[in-house]
């Protein structure tokens, strides 16, 4: 028997593979395909402390091996989600990160609270690749400064472990990864979508009711390759490398460039399954290659002369 | 319970240059759709995401049906299918058409809005009227089927090829005025149609369930990329719908 | 007839297609499959004062939708462009506009000055994503001083018309946009590759010999044409839009995001007569559409409510 | 001159489960190939990049015919190609086998290797010999049709099962070990044995010519992405290639 199981700072995971926030739902949505048991964690979808309603339609459109999304964050908000749908997902043996976000500083710091002694929470990720009302509604996680700060305030208010999930619309990856690090993180995750566009030439309009939404799916998976790379040699902590893992081919790729966790997105999509597809070939993998823990390989990347 | 599966294809029949009816035949069981309920339609890797497409009818081999019509890149690649070959199919999913209360049904199918709605048809307990409006005559299609399970078929087209010449939400308006009833409309078309058809029918006090389009990405609920605005906030066509009470939608 | 022509800065090109510079080679190469006289203009293969060896092999990986690279910048050098491959491009009545780069501000210098009175090169194009050897070979083109620096170095030594070529490596794509416009640029052009590694499960090694190489095609189409979109916004010099374009429907996105022409740059490995077919493509659109001028639909989408 | 066209698929024949024997009808003029130059062959959009395959021979009808194993996605989607089907084919790209200088020509074939020098073996002027080094006796192909055209064919396979057993590299060296008259090699197969064959060839004074491979985008020339290090410096394989002195290769 192989050993699959890693630790994102103080969580254990069972095995590496978890949902990418807000391609899974609240987990029930698939609760039809898969043994939601056999997942390392379930990632939910990004909640703010009060709903939030979300972006006009149109909202999504498939790119050449990818898609744009501009769901605008709809979410039911941390009280209904607390009450409606975690008391579906504590049944399971499987670890459950709640991804969430504000627009202030104070807003991460409040919602981190009250996500923070909920029975069956395991870990806070938080993203900052949302826009802050304090700064012309610039990204947080653009500007290295305000990333420490709201970090930061965040570290400070939780017990629980706490994921970073870095934004690719940046010049330097490794910075802001190292900035997570220094302000408290746990852990990375990365990469968010990538903002892209794509126009109707028939009525030149933005196919998207946002104009802009974020890419994900197979495209983006060298670039996301590379960045995990980057950061994981940046920092100490562990990294959970995502954006565009098909197969569990992408999620060894992953972890041989320094993830020490994958988490899975798009793909869900476009197999329900394909969660459970990707913790056997792993399985199968480590098999075939006399690997005894898939610890052993992570980082395990050969450069320079063969 | 919706599945995720392989179906095999085991005919891919062009009626028309434009439209197409595939027959699939699932590798592993699946659970029965219900009329106004669709499936997730793919082959990979191209096209990237799965297509949505109603449940048409059963195979005289009880293999299900899609009645679909070519407009993009994924329609195209579907109508290429060969025999033999095989689709990724995801369902049966969404809602389907609530049973409507009174007797008097009345169907308003626009173009290939008629897909969803057909099954609906054959599986009431009195036979509706229909009102079903296309471009053209060769547009039309399973009419005589649809009679047969119909009280009466009003037929219009864009360029009046078959039936009366102009849109089919006129003719519906034009009955409506006439009827002194309580009635239920079910409408799938155009979005354009749905709103006309819903205008209508809350003028002389009907009720009427819409089945909504919008691209979709997971089929199931879990993307929120499918939404549609209603008094209620977003709505995921998938998971909500994709059949809304009119009144409900905001157009 | 339809009026293709378009203005970048004092250039007049006949049509807004032109190649992107390193899928073109010389021009020459596609001589075979094309009337090179059919083309806006060509952009060869990026130019340094002496000839450079580029990276060793593996340089090329296939990606979802799309290619990485990293030739390293292997060229011939400015004096065996001028005596070898200048003279052949001279026959045609097409602009030919050469792509340069240097790996210190003195070697932009120098290069452009070599290459400015020389009798067919229309305009310059600098490439400011190559690793600066004065400041730890960190890419000019990341950093909003060093570009300003090296493109007013260049300005001020070229009377051609000068296209400065942004990085999309970048945070802020509109910054860069500004900053070039404000060094002097007469245009700008965008995007060239953005970064990203594969690695090889089965020897855990990097595809690449490089490690890392640039991503381009239709993978990274939806990125490029937000960021033209942004950069064209941004700034009041034309821009030159490309990635990813493969047919004229792509070019004509770009073009109604605000680019005043666009190149194509993988599209020509798919199909090397490809420029051609994008040519007489926007010519059919704009009579379909009854549009007598490009330039009618340049940064012509609709946002907001229909 | 080479074009680019589309050809269409008259046989996809299997001759083994990884080894298929393409037939390809060019849709419009192409120039006449030559053996050691080879083509592009794509289907878009997937795989994105076209693949390089050397020209093979032509079937009875002049159509191209392209030898193949199946190694990764690209030669899959080539493999799975239907009767009838159309591929982009852009060619015939590259320098062919030059002609040799005296009249002792040896080749050396390694695996799949043989695709490129079957045909150079049908047109020499004095009849070679041949060796042929394969993993097993299933991996051995138009053995017949090389013995008409050869003086003397040497066979090894990795497991014996026919020729000797071992490496064909071994073979020829003790082949040359024996022979003193000048002698000209043109060798095919994977990197590790061309490197071999070069030493090899060196060492009795012989020249040699290699067919070598490397991953490709354009296959013109123009984007710098296939290079291999020579004695004077990276060289492309599509252009200054694929055929290589040996010498100037290094390995
Ligand atoms: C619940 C549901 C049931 C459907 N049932 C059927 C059916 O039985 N038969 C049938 O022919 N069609 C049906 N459709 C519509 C069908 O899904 C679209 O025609 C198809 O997705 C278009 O894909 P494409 O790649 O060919 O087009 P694209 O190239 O993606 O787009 C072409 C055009 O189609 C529009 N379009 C794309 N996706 C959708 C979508 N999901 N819904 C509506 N329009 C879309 C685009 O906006 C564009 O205008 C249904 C849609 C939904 C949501
Ligand atoms: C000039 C030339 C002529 C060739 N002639 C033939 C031929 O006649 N018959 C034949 O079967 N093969 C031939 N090849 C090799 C053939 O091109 C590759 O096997 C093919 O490209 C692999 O594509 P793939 O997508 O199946 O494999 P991939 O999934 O891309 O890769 C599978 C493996 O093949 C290797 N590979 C990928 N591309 C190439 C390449 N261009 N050259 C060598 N290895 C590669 C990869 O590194 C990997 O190890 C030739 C190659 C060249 C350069
Ligand atoms: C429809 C959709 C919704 C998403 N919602 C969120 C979200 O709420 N919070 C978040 O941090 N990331 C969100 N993401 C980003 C994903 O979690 C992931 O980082 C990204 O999609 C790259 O991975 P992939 O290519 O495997 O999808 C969303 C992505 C998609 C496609
Ligand atoms: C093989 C290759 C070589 C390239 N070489 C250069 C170069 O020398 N200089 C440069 O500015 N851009 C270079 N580029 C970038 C392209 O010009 C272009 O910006 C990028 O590929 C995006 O366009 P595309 O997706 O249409 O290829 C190169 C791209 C490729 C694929
Ligand atoms: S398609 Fe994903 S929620 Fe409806
Ligand atoms: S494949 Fe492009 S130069 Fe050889």
């Amino acid at each position: 028997m192989v050993d699959l199981s890693v630790n994102i700072g103080p969580l254990r995971l069972k095995n590496p593979v978890m949902t990418a926030s807000g391609t899974f739902g609240y987990g029930e949505e698939y609760a039809n395909f898969i043994d939601l048991n056999r997942l390392g964690a379930i990632v939910v979808k990004g909640l703010s402390l009060k709903p939030k309603e979300g972006n006009p339609p149109p909202r999504i459109i498939e790119t050449p091996s990818g898609m744009l999304n501009s769901i605008g964050l709809q979410n039911i908000g941390v009280e209904r989600f607390v009450k409606e749908k975690l008391p579906f997902l504590r049944q399971f043996d499987t670890a459950v990160i709640v991804n969430f976000f504000g627009d202030s500083i104070d807003e991460y710091r409040e919602t981190a609270i009250a996500l923070s002694d909920v029975e069956g929470i395991h870990a806070l990720e938080m993203n900052i690749s949302c826009p802050n009302k304090e700064a012309g509604w610039s990204i947080f996680g653009t500007d290295p400064s305000t990333t420490y700060k709201v970090v930061d305030s965040v570290r400070k208010v939780t017990g629980l472990p706490l994921i970073v999930k870095l934004s690719p619309n940046v010049t330097d990856i490794s910075l802001m990864a190292r900035v997570a690090e220094e302000a408290g993180a746990d852990a990375i995750s990365l990469i968010n979508t990538i903002t892209g566009m794509v126009v109707d030439i028939r009525t030149r309009r933005p196919m998207l009711a946002n104009i802009t939404g974020g890419l994900s799916g197979p495209a983006i998976r060298p670039v996301a390759v590379r960045m995990v790379w980057e950061a994981s040699r940046a920092v100490k902590i562990p990294v959970i490398g995502m954006g565009g893992i098909m197969d569990y081919e992408d999620a060894i790729e992953f972890i041989l460039v320094g993830a020490t966790a994958v988490a899975v997105g798009t793909a869900n999509f476009i197999n329900p399954a394909v969660t459970v597809d990707i913790i056997s070939g792993i399985t199968r993998y480590l098999e075939e290659n006399n690997i005894s823990s898939i610890k052993e390989i992570i980082g395990g990347i050969i450069c320079g002369e063969p | 319970m919706s599945s995720y599966l392989k179906a095999k294809v085991v005919e891919n029949r062009s009626l028309h240059p434009l439209y197409k009816l595939l027959t699939l035949s699932p590798q592993s069981p699946v659970e029965e759709p219900r009329p106004g309920q669709f499936y997730m339609i793919g082959v990979t890797p191209d096209p990237f995401l799965k297509r949505p497409f109603s449940y048409f009818r059963k195979s005289k081999d009880g293999d299900i049906q899609i009645f679909f019509r070519i407009k993009g890149k994924g329609t195209s690649i579907l109508a290429d299918l060969k025999k033999g070959s095989f689709v990724d199919l995801l369902g049966p999913l969404g809602r389907p058409y609530p049973s409507p209360v009174g007797d008097l049904v009345i169907i308003v199918a626009g173009g290939i809005g008629i897909a969803s709605l057909y099954p609906f048809i054959g599986a009431l307990e009195h036979k509706p009227i229909v009102f079903y409006g296309t471009r053209s005559s060769e547009e039309l299609f399973f009419v005589d089927d649809i009679r047969e399970h119909a009280q009466e078929v009003f037929i219009t087209t864009d360029d009046g090829s078959a039936g009366e010449r102009g849109l089919i939400t006129d003719r519906l308006e034009r009955f409506l005025k006439a009827l002194d009833k309580p009635f239920t409309v079910y409408a799938c078309g155009p979005a354009k149609m749905l709103d006309r058809v819903s205008k209508i029918t809350v003028r002389r006090n009907g009720i009427a369930y819409v089945s909504v389009e919008e691209r979709m990405a997971c089929g199931i609920g879990a993307c929120l990329g499918c939404v549609i605005k209603t008094r209620s906030g977003y709505q995921r066509v998938c998971r909500e719908g994709p059949v809304f009470r009119a009144d409900e939608v905001i157009w």
